[in-house]
């Protein structure tokens, strides 16, 4: 930095003043990380060199004059205090073999790391935003329109259409998943298509079970359904005319008929 | 005697080199929307400068090229040579948004896929037209996929290498879940009036859970 | 003997030569203001065409010149020399001033992409606001990558074309001061110590939250 060839008192004077200013501004820090790299220019040296403990007792000397001054810290702000405490004393005491966990000086190199890191970017960002940019130092071709020959149509959407027009269909009404729990469903109307086709042969009555559809008999699950949707269907069917439905007693095997008119009339 | 003083301050502002006069007609032809004239382009190029004769190099120079200078009435600008005139085809192409019921029936392919058509439209809460379809097939976005498994054994549809290739991404997994699309902002719309109220389900951890669940391998 | 039908048949499909193929790629590219790929190129020019060979006679013709022949990742472009921007006033675009946190997120997501928003925030020390993210995105300088392979399997970012276009750069490696911050060890994810070493010790769940919560909000 230029400024180390600043005199002693020079120094103090700004430090104070940046000190000063600091307080006021609490709010214009974006977070601990942000303020303890503006505490951390006014040791005037490398960010490699950094003395992290110095680091800790501004940073806790400001959380302290925060205090006094009633200002409001955001609880980040205390939570990285407890934590520089913490470091501090680490650092001071001398290592305990015993203690497990990182040492004073793997923490406090890591922050360092930190700080020199997010300044980095910090200066990446702005070597960016320095280039020459498209639309204010070089610039496109104007005229790119061309004498019209061939009339396509195309038809183009960008990913955040695709994603927007998804997060429209997921907020639009509480959405529900799509889980393959159908594949267990055997449907009424599916049961009547099945029924109206076998119904013909069936003359003499017979156990209702032996309509379930082939292959839903053995899941329990399946099989539920596939009884619950053929019983309906039957019921449906002994509505509309075709057929007989009895059964002996509760529980006993509900037994179904094909209707016969001729019967019918001798009844 | 009286020319003596005109010289000396002509010389104060000294034109640029003419090689510098003809890179900055250059440049301004190349971005202007509009033909310009030679009026306007002294207007903006240095004190001094001669963009009449500028353009006469730099017409020279474009000769034979594959874009010549022009002048267009009284204005100048650099256009197309008439013999590659074929190349411009593509230029013609008229490009369209995707309609609201294409977008989203895509979506509902990349995020479910494969999916059957009567899921789209439970997922949609109204029937998909064939139309919306067709287009994405024949924009090559999606394609028929394997059968269902399941009673009237339906087709599905799946996205395919022209809609990732399009769409910048490497893999259908690679879209953001609905987490991702929250912390991006994109779930902040407030669902129109006139559908359901109530709160924007919060138990939306489940379904994103579901949803992840379809693109584990 | 052999050799004869099979030369005239190639003959048929003869391609035209290179300066001719320079022109072609010339005019093409002068008539749009996007960058065109090769592929593209190859696609609108006549068979057997070699627009990339082409393209580098062109750039070499271009040198000095009041525009510039510039490759923008595998897309190529013209452009006006940036030293005669001065000469654009009426061709400037207002572009919308970034908040200081978007120009840091997108710098991180330059410099470290792919990276997730954890790693964003675990550089910048604080939570990535929903609107920063959105503005980069619609801006389409960054884009959606692949998910990193750890728990979570997170969404990363990356920037796009239109970024390098933007800023003038031939490809993500060009970045200003790249090399020198890798070299400084700068653009690591180096977990906090006490974490297990490498970069995806993410099974030392305990401790690695521990000390990381401590910097997040």
């Amino acid at each position: 930095m230029a400024d180390d060839t600043f005199e002693e008192d020079t120094v103090s004077v700004a430090e104070r003043l940046a000190a000063e200013a600091l307080i006021v501004d609490v709010d214009g820090f974006e977070g601990p990380l942000d303020l303890l790299l503006t505490l951390s220019r006014t040791q005037k040296v490398d960010l490699r060199k950094i003395s992290v403990l110095q680091l800790a007792h501004q940073y806790l000397a400001f959380v302290e004059k925060a205090k006094q001054l009633r200002l409001e810290l955001a609880a980040d702000y205390l939570v990285m205090a407890a934590w520089l405490a913490f470091l501090k004393s680490r650092l001071l005491l001398p290592p305990d073999p015993t203690e497990e966990g990182p040492s004073g000086e793997e923490l406090a190199a890591h922050l360092a790391f930190q700080l020199e890191r997010l300044q980095a970017m910090r200066d990446a960002a702005a070597r960016l935003m320095a280039r020459d940019q498209l639309g204010r130092d070089f610039f496109a071709r104007g005229q790119s329109e061309m004498v019209t020959r061939v009339r396509k149509v195309t038809y183009s959407a960008t990913l955040l259409d695709l994603m927007q027009g998804y997060a429209r269909i997921r907020t639009r009404d509480e959405f529900r998943p799509f889980v393959m729990d159908r594949d267990a469903v055997f449907t009424m109307e599916q049961a009547l298509d099945r029924m109206r086709g076998l119904i013909g042969y069936a003359g003499d009555w017979t156990d209702i079970l032996s309509y379930l559809p082939e292959g839903w008999e053995a899941d329990p699950v399946k099989r539920r359904s596939a009884t619950a949707a053929t019983f309906a269907a039957s019921l449906e069917l002994v509505k509309e005319g075709h057929l007989d439905i009895r059964q002996s007693e509760t529980f006993a095997p509900i037994q179904l008929r094909k209707r016969d008119e001729a019967r019918d009339r001798s009844t | 005697m009286t020319e003596a003083p005109e010289e000396k301050e002509e010389s104060l502002f000294e034109a640029p080199p003419m090689a510098e006069q003809e890179r900055m007609c250059e440049a301004i032809l190349f971005a202007t929307a509009e033909p310009i004239t030679i009026r306007e382009l002294a207007a903006r190029m240095p004190h001094g400068c001669d963009p009449a004769e500028a353009l006469v190099y730099l017409r020279k120079r474009y000769e034979g090229r594959g874009v010549q200078v022009m002048k267009i009435g009284d204005a100048w600008a650099i256009r197309t040579a008439a013999d590659l005139g074929f190349l411009m085809q593509k230029e013609t192409v008229e490009t369209r948004k995707l309609s609201r019921a294409a977008i989203e029936t895509l979506a509902i392919i990349a995020y479910h896929q494969p999916v059957t058509r009567a899921e789209i439209e439970e997922i949609r809460g109204v029937s998909v037209s064939r139309g919306t379809v067709d287009q994405l097939l024949e924009l090559e976005w999606i394609r028929f996929g394997r059968r269902k498994m399941t009673p009237g054994r339906p087709v599905t549809f799946v996205v395919t290498q022209t809609f990732l290739d399009h769409f910048g991404l490497e893999n259908a997994r690679d879209l953001p879940g609905l987490k991702e699309l929250r912390a991006a902002g994109l779930l902040e719309n407030r669902p129109p009036p006139g559908t359901l109220p109530g709160p924007e389900s919060e138990d939306d951890e489940e379904s994103t859970e579901g949803q992840s669940e379809l693109f584990e391998d």
